[in-house]
C-alpha cells in the first residue's frame, strides 16, 4: 500500500475529531461510549501510521512492533473501560429506571 | 490473468459447491429423519426426491415477505444478511484440498491462504451473531427477542471454548495457517489431532454444536418454548437466508473440525496423494461430522437453557483452559519438538 | 499482502452479490397482500400483548462480559501458543511458559471468584 | 535466568502486592465473606511488608536510578517516594474501611481487593518511564477506581458519580492515548528517557529534534498528553467531575481517590514533564519550549487554585468542600511543576507529602462525622468541637495545615513551593497563590466556627474510637512533619527525588 | 488497488464515524461503530498489521460491540428511550456549531500533524507479514513486555471483579457470598438475577 502517512493520520485525525464532537453533543450514554471508542481507534491507527513509517525508515526505536503492541493493549483498555462503564450504566437504571443523570439534582453545586 | 482466471474459477467452485452442499443438506436433513423415525421423507421431486431442494428455493423467491407491525424495517431485511454472510465468508480459508495444477497453474485447494487462517474463522464466524441478535430483536417480538438473546448469548460462551480448541491445536502445530496445521497431521493415521489432542476433539465437537445452535443446544429456535426463535417472524427468502446461513455455518463447522482434528484433506499413510482423491477424502470426513449433526438431532432430547449456559461456563471453558495448559507445558517442555 | 487476501475480497463481493440479490429477487417477486392482524408479532394465535421491547436477565449481560474479558485473555495468548514451538526450540520455553500461567491463573481466580458468587449459574 | 530472578527482586513490592491482592480475593473466597476484619488486618500485614521492602529498596537505591524488568520499570527515588506515601495511604484507607461501619455491608474482600489494584496501578505509573506500562497503571487505576465509586450498590448518588467519573474518564483516556499515539509517530520509541534524549544508535528520535522540525504536532501531542494528566489530578479545564464523583463515592474511596490517585496522577505528571522538558539531561533546544509549557501549567495553576478556593467557599456540604479545596491544593502542586526546576520539583514532591497527611486527615474527620451524624453539611457540625474534642481538635491541625499556617506542614510545603517558583520567575503565580491561601482560610475557619463556636445540637454521642485514634495521630504527624526535627528529612527525600529523575534521563541518553 | 482500497475503507470509516454521533437510535450508532470497526481492521490488514486486524475483528466487532447491544437490548434502549446525560458538557444549539467548528479547525491542525519530520512511506511496508511478525511480537511481547502483559491480566480480573461488584445485585440483609455455584455447595444463591 503506497499511501502516504499523512493520510493515515489525516483519517486518524479526523476520526479522533468526530469522537470529541460524539462526546461533546450527544447526551446518550450509549452514544457518547461509543465516541469514545472511536477516539480509542483513531488512537490505534495513529499507532499502525506511526509504527509503518517507522519500520519503513528502518527505525525500531528500542523495540521492533511497539507500535501494534501498544494498540493491542489499548484494545484491551477499551474492552475493559467498555464493560465497567456498561455495568455502571445498567446498574443506575436499576435503581432509578433511567439513566439520566442528575442536572440538578444531588450531584450539583 | 490466467492465475486470476483460476481464482475466480476457484472462488465459484467452492462458493458453489458449498451452496449446494447446503440445498442437498437440508434435503439430507429431511431423509436422515425420515430414516431415523421409519418414514420415507421427500421423494416426490426429481429422483429420490433429489430436487426438493431446487423447489424449496423457488417457492421461496416466490412467497410473500412479511414485515411485522413495529418492526424495524431496515434492520428486520438486514438481519439475515448479517447472518448469512459471515458463515459464507469463513469458507474462503478452509482447505479442501492440497497443492494442485489448474489449467497450467500452480495453486492450492481453497480460496485464500493466509497466516492466521485458523483465527480468521473465529473472528469472521463469531460475527453471525449480529444477525441473530439483530434479527431477534428488530422482529418486534417477544419469541424472536428471547430467541434472539438466548441464542446469542450461547454462542459467545461456546466461542470461547472452539478459541481455546483451536489454541491448544495451534500449540502443537506452531503455526496458525490452516495448511500447516493439516501438514503437521499428515502420514500416520495417529497423527491427526483427534487421537493426540481427544479431550479438545470432544470439546472442539460439542462447541461447534452450540456454535451453529444445532441441537441438543438449539435455543435459538427451541419449537416447544419459542415457536421459532429469532426467525419466528421471518418469511420467504429472508428466511431462506437465516437457514441458508446456518447450514453454511454446519458446513464449515464440519470441514473445520475435519481440518483441525480428522487430518483436513490428508489420507493416511498417503502423503501426496492427487488432489482429487484429497478432496475426496475431505469430502468423506465431512461428511461424518455433517452425518453426526442430524444423528444427533433426531436421537438426542434437547438440553435446558440453563444447563447449557452451566455446560459451557463451567465445564467447557474450565476444561478448555486445562487442555492449553496441558499441551502448552508438553510444548514448551519439548514433548512435540521434531 | 493484498494477494494473500484478494480471493477473499472476490469471495466477499460474490457473498453479498448473493444474499442481496435473493432478498432483492424474493421483494420483487413476492406477491403483497395485507389483511387485518397480518402485520401482528406472532404469540401462539392471541392478540399480542404489549410490545416485544422487555427487559430482561442480567445474566446475559454477565455473560457477555465474561466473554469479553476471556476472548481478551485467549487474544493475548495467540501470539504464544504460535510461537510456543519457536520459544521451545530456542530453550525458553519454560520461562515463557512460566509467564503464561501467571497471567492465566490470575484469570483462573477471578473465575473461580465468579462462580462463587454465582455469576455462572443462570438458574437463579 | 538468575539476572532474571534479580531484574524480578527489584520490583518485589508490586510483586508482594499483586501476591496480596489475590490472597485477598482467593481468602475471601473461602472465608465466603465472614470474618472481614480479619482480611484487613491481612491487608494491613501485606501493606506493612511492602513498605519494608520499599524502604529497603531506599537504602540501596543510589543517587541513579535503575532500570528493571527489560527497562520496563525505573526504580529511583523519585518514585520510591511515592510508593512509599502511596502505601502509608492505602494503609489509612484500610483502617478507615475496616473501622467505617458504613462500609460494613458490602463486598468486603472486593473492596479490598479494588483498593490493591488501584495502589498496584498507582505503584506502575510512579515508577515507569515507558508510556505503555504507565497508561496500563493508569488504568489499572482508574478502572479500580470507578468501581469503586460505584461500590455502594443501592445508593443512586453512588452509581451516578461513578458514571460521571467513567465517562469523563474514558474522554480522558482517549484524548491521552491520542497524546501518546503521536508521541511515538514522532519520537519512534514509547520510553520517555530516549523521548528526552535519544543518541545516535539508540534508533528514535528526540522529541527536540522533531520539535525543531515540526513545533505544532509536537505542541499538540504533549498537551493532549497533559490533558490526560490533569484529568487525574482534577485540574481546571477537566476538574468538573471531582466535587460530583467526590461526593457520591462512598467516603473513603473519597479519600483514596483524593489522595492516593491524586497524588499519583500528580508523580506520573512530574515524571512525564521532568523526562522531557527537566534541564539536565535533556536536548537543550527543547527547554526553551519547556518553559513555554511551564507557563502553561502555571495559568492553570493559577485558574485551578483560584476556582477551587472561590467554589469551596460557597459548598455547605463539608465533602464538597474538601473537593474543591483538593482542586485548589491540585493547583498549589501544579505551581511546583509550573516552575521546571529541580527544586520546583522537590518543592512539589514536599507539599505532595504534607498533602497526604492533612487531606487523610481531613477525610478520616469526615468519616468519623458522617458515622455519627449521619449527614455531611457543615451547620450539622454544630458542637462537634464540644462533644468530641479530641477529633475536632485534630480536624482543626488539618484545617490550619490546609489553610497553609505554621507551626504544621503544610505550612512548610507552601513556603518551599513559593520560594522554587519565585525562583522560578513565577512572582505573580506566587501572589496569586497567596491571595487564595486567605481565601481558603475564610471556607476552612467556617469548619472551625461551626465546631466550636455554635451551640451544639443535640446529637447521639457515639464514638468511634479507634477512628478518633488514627486522627489522632494523623495529627501529631502533621505537626510534626512541620517541625525542623522531621522536617529536614522528608526535605532531603523529596530533595532526592527529582535529581534521580534527571540523572535517569542522562542515563537512558547514554544508555 | 491496495491504494483505492485503502481510500475507500478510509471514507467508509469517516462515513460510520459520523452515522456513529450522528445516529438518532443508540441501536444504529453500534451498528455504525462496527461499520467503522470493518473498516479500520481492513486499513490495518492493507498497512500490513496482520495480527491487529484480527485483533480489531475478534474483540471490537466480536465482543464489545456484543456487549453494547446486550445492553441496549437488556435495557430497552432501542428507540423511544433516551438514556440522556444531561449535565456535564452535553451541547445543543449555537454550542453544537462552535463545537463542530473547533473540532473542524482539531481535524485541520491534525492533518497538519502529518508533517512528521519523516519522509512519506513510498515504498510498501518492509516488515514481513503474517506469522514472522506474529512471533516477532510474541519474542516482544514475553521478554520486554512481560510486565505490561501480566499487568494486563489483573487489569482483566479487576474488571472482572469490578462489574461483578456493581452490576451484581444482593438482596438486602444477606450475606455478601453464599457458597452458591460451587458443585459441592448445596444451597443455591437467593438473588434477583431479574433487572
Amino acid at each position: 500500500m503506497n499511501v502516504p502517512t499523512e493520510h493515515l493520520l489525516a483519517l486518524a485525525a479526523i476520526l479522533f475529531s468526530l469522537g470529541v464532537l460524539g462526546f461533546l453533543t450527544r447526551k446518550n450514554l450509549i452514544i457518547v461510549l461509543a465516541s469514545i471508542e472511536l477516539m480509542l481507534n483513531a488512537a490505534n491507527l495513529t499507532f499502525v501510521a506511526g509504527s509503518r513509517a517507522w519500520a519503513a525508515e528502518g527505525v525500531t526505536g528500542g523495540s521492533p512492533l511497539q507500535g501494534p503492541i501498544f494498540s493491542l493493549f489499548v484494545i484491551l483498555v477499551a474492552a475493559a473501560e467498555a464493560a465497567v462503564g456498561l455495568a455502571l450504566i445498567i446498574a443506575l437504571y436499576r435503581l432509578k429506571q433511567s439513566v439520566a443523570l442528575d442536572s440538578a439534582g444531588e450531584l450539583k453545586g | 490473468m490466467e492465475d486470476f482466471l483460476v481464482i475466480l474459477l476457484k472462488v465459484a467452485a467452492i462458493y458453489g459447491g458449498v451452496i449446494g452442499t447446503a440445498a442437498l443438506y437440508t434435503l439430507a436433513e429431511r431423509k436422515v429423519a425420515a430414516w431415523i423415525q421409519y418414514r420415507i421423507g421427500p421423494n416426490r421431486v426429481g429422483p429420490w426426491g433429489l430436487l426438493q431442494p431446487l423447489a424449496d428455493g423457488v417457492k421461496f423467491i416466490f412467497k410473500e415477505e412479511l414485515v411485522p407491525a413495529g418492526a424495524n424495517k431496515l434492520l428486520f431485511r438486514l438481519a439475515p444478511m448479517m447472518s448469512a454472510v459471515p458463515a459464507m465468508l469463513t469458507i474462503a480459508v478452509v482447505p479442501f484440498a492440497g497443492d494442485m495444477t489448474l489449467f497450467g497453474v500452480d495453486t492450492f485447494g481453497a480460496i485464500a491462504k493466509i497466516d492466521m487462517s485458523a483465527f480468521y474463522v473465529v473472528a469472521i464466524g463469531g460475527l453471525g451473531v449480529y444477525g441473530i441478535i439483530l434479527g431477534g430483536w428488530s422482529s418486534n417480538s417477544k419469541y424472536s427477542l428471547m430467541g434472539g438473546l438466548r441464542a446469542s448469548a450461547q454462542m459467545v460462551s461456546y466461542e470461547l471454548s472452539l478459541l481455546l480448541g483451536i489454541l491448544s491445536i495451534v500449540v502443537v502445530s506452531g503455526s496458525a495457517d490452516l495448511y500447516d496445521i493439516v501438514d503437521a497431521q499428515s502420514g500416520a493415521i495417529w497423527r491427526w489431532n483427534a487421537f493426540q489432542q481427544p479431550l479438545a476433539f470432544g470439546l472442539f465437537v460439542i462447541a461447534t454444536f452450540a456454535e451453529t445452535n444445532r441441537h441438543p443446544f438449539d435455543f435459538a429456535e427451541c419449537e416447544p418454548e419459542l415457536v421459532a426463535g429469532f426467525h419466528t417472524e421471518y418469511s420467504s427468502m429472508k428466511f431462506a437466508l437465516f437457514f441458508l446461513g446456518e447450514y453454511c455455518a454446519m458446513i464449515v463447522m464440519a470441514s473445520l473440525t475435519t481440518t483441525f482434528f480428522l487430518g483436513g484433506f490428508e489420507v493416511p499413510f498417503w502423503a501426496d496423494a492427487p488432489w482429487v482423491i484429497q478432496l475426496a477424502a475431505f469430502g468423506a470426513k465431512t461428511a461424518f461430522f455433517l452425518f453426526l449433526f442430524l444423528w444427533v438431532r433426531w436421537t438426542l432430547p434437547r438440553f435446558r437453557f440453563d444447563q447449557l449456559m452451566s455446560l459451557g461456563w463451567k465445564v467447557m471453558l474450565p476444561l478448555s483452559l486445562l487442555n492449553v495448559f496441558l499441551y502448552g507445558a508438553l510444548t514448551s517442555f519439548g514433548a512435540f519438538g521434531d | 499482502m493484498l494477494s494473500q487476501y484478494g480471493p477473499i475480497l472476490i469471495l466477499i463481493a460474490l457473498v453479498l452479490g448473493f444474499a442481496a440479490g435473493n432478498l432483492v429477487i424474493s421483494e420483487l417477486l413476492g406477491k403483497k397482500t395485507s389483511a387485518i392482524g397480518k402485520a401482528d408479532a406472532y404469540e401462539c394465535g392471541m392478540g399480542s400483548i404489549g410490545n416485544a421491547r422487555l427487559r430482561l436477565s442480567i445474566h446475559f449481560y454477565l455473560v457477555a462480559v465474561l466473554f469479553i474479558l476471556f476472548d481478551v485473555e485467549s487474544l493475548l495468548l495467540i501470539p504464544w501458543a504460535v510461537s510456543a514451538k519457536f520459544f521451545e526450540a530456542q530453550g525458553v520455553g519454560g520461562i515463557v511458559f512460566t509467564e503464561i500461567v501467571g497471567f492465566v491463573a490470575v484469570l483462573g481466580i477471578g473465575l473461580a471468584y465468579v462462580w462463587n458468587k454465582g455469576g455462572l449459574s443462570w438458574d437463579r | 535466568m538468575n539476572a532474571y530472578i534479580e531484574q524480578m527482586g527489584l520490583i518485589a513490592p508490586e510483586l508482594v502486592l499483586t501476591a496480596l491482592s489475590l490472597f485477598v480475593l482467593t481468602w475471601d473466597l473461602l472465608k465466603k465473606g465472614r470474618n472481614s476484619d480479619h482480611i484487613g488486618y491481612a491487608t494491613l500485614v501485606g501493606l506493612a511488608v511492602t513498605g519494608w521492602l520499599l524502604l529497603q529498596q531506599w537504602g540501596m537505591l543510589g543517587d541513579k536510578g535503575t532500570q528493571t524488568a527489560f527497562g520496563m520499570v525505573t526504580i529511583d527515588r523519585f518514585g520510591t517516594f511515592f510508593k512509599l506515601f502511596t502505601v502509608g495511604s492505602m494503609a489509612v484507607v484500610t483502617l478507615f474501611v475496616m473501622l467505617d461501619k458504613n462500609e460494613r455491608k458490602h463486598g468486603i474482600g472486593e473492596y479490598y481487593f479494588l483498593l490493591i489494584g488501584a495502589s498496584i496501578g498507582a505503584f506502575f505509573m510512579v515508577s515507569t518511564n515507558n508510556l505503555l506500562l504507565l497508561m496500563l497503571g493508569l488504568e489499572l487505576l482508574s478502572l479500580a477506581s470507578y468501581s469503586l465509586a460505584g461500590f455502594h450498590k443501592g445508593s443512586k448518588r453512588s452509581a451516578e458519580a461513578a458514571l460521571k467519573y467513567i465517562v469523563f474518564g474514558g474522554l480522558s483516556a482517549g484524548v491521552m492515548l491520542y497524546g501518546i499515539s503521536l508521541l511515538y509517530g514522532l519520537t519512534g520509541t514509547l520510553d520517555l528517557g530516549l523521548m528526552g534524549h535519544a543518541p545516535e544508535g539508540s534508533g528514535a528520535v528526540s522529541l527536540a529534534t522533531q520539535f525543531d522540525a515540526s513545533p505544532i504536532p509536537v505542541a499538540i501531542a504533549v498537551v493532549l498528553v497533559l490533558a490526560g494528566f490533569a484529568y487525574k489530578v482534577s485540574v481546571v479545564p477537566f476538574h468538573f467531575w471531582t466535587p460530583d464523583v467526590y461526593e457520591g463515592a462512598p467516603t473513603p474511596v473519597t479519600t483514596f481517590l483524593a489522595v492516593g490517585s491524586k497524588a499519583a496522577g500528580f508523580a506520573a505528571l512530574l515524571r512525564f514533564v521532568g523526562a522531557l522538558f527537566l534541564t539536565d539531561g535533556v536536548d537543550a533546544s527543547i527547554v526553551a519550549y519547556g518553559d513555554r509549557i511551564g507557563f502553561l501549567l502555571a495559568i492553570l495553576a493559577a485558574i485551578t487554585m483560584t476556582l477551587g478556593n472561590l467554589s469551596a467557599l460557597r459548598q455547605g456540604s463539608l465533602k464538597r468542600m474538601l473537593a474543591y479545596s483538593s482542586i485548589a491544593h491540585a493547583g498549589y502542586v501544579l505551581m511546583g511543576a509550573a516552575s521546571m526546576t529541580s527544586e520546583g520539583f522537590a518543592a512539589a514532591m514536599f507539599y505532595l507529602a504534607a498533602y497526604y497527611c492533612m487531606n487523610l486527615g481531613a477525610f478520616g474527620f469526615l468519616i468519623y462525622f458522617e458515622g455519627v451524624t449521619g449527614k455531611d453539611d457543615i451547620d450539622s457540625l454544630k458542637g462537634m468541637g464540644w462533644r468530641h474534642p479530641v477529633v475536632a481538635w485534630s480536624m482543626v491541625v488539618f484545617l490550619v495545615a490546609l489553610t497553609g499556617l505554621p507551626p504544621t506542614v503544610g505550612f512548610y510545603g507552601k513556603l518551599i513551593l513559593f520560594y522554587a517558583a519565585i525562583d522560578a520567575g513565577l512572582a505573580w503565580l506566587v501572589i496569586i497563590a497567596a491571595i487564595n491561601s486567605v481565601i481558603s482560610l475564610f471556607y476552612y475557619f467556617r469548619v472551625a466556627k461551626s465546631m466550636f463556636l455554635t451551640e451544639p445540637v443535640p446529637q447521639v454521642p457515639m464514638r468511634q474510637h479507634g477512628l478518633a485514634g488514627i486522627l489522632c495521630v494523623l495529627a501529631v504527624v502533621t505537626v510534626l512533619a512541620g517541625l525542623g526535627a522531621f522536617k529536614d528529612p522528608l526535605r532531603g527525600w523529596a530533595d532526592e527525588g527529582p535529581a534521580s529523575l534527571e540523572i535517569y534521563a542522562t542515563d537512558a541518553g547514554s544508555r | 488497488m491496495a491504494e483505492t482500497l485503502f481510500y475507500l475503507l478510509s471514507i467508509g470509516a469517516i462515513a460510520c464515524g459520523a452515522g456513529v454521533i450522528r445516529a438518532r437510535m443508540p441501536l444504529f450508532s453500534v451498528l455504525c461503530l462496527l461499520g467503522a470497526f470493518f473498516c479500520l481492521s481492513g486499513i490495518y490488514l492493507l498497512a500490513g498489521f496482520q495480527f491487529l486486524a484480527v485483533t480489531q475483528l475478534l474483540v471490537y466487532a466480536g465482543a464489545i460491540m456484543v456487549l453494547f447491544l446486550f445492553v441496549i437490548m437488556l435495557l430497552n434502549l432501542g428507540d423511544e428511550n433516551e438514556i440522556a446525560r444531561q449535565s456535564g458538557i452535553a451541547l445543543s444549539g449555537k454550542q453544537l456549531a462552535v463545537a463542530g467548528t473547533s473540532a473542524g479547525v482539531f481535524a485541520l491542525i491534525g492533518v497538519l500533524t502529518a508533517g512528521y519530520g519523516i519522509a512519506p512511506v513510498e515504498t510498501a511496508s518492509t516488515r514481513a507479514s503474517g506469522i514472522d511478525e506474529l512471533q516477532t511480537l510474541a519474542v516482544e511481547l514475553f521478554s520486554r513486555y512481560m510486565l505490561p502483559f501480566e499487568a494486563a491480566s489483573l487489569l482483566l480480573l479487576l474488571t472482572m471483579i469490578g462489574v461483578i461488584a456493581i452490576a451484581k445485585r444482593q438482596r438486602a440483609g444477606e450475606p455478601t457470598h453464599t457458597g452458591a455455584g460451587f458443585p459441592w455447595t448445596k444451597e443455591p444463591l437467593d438473588e434477583e438475577s431479574t433487572l
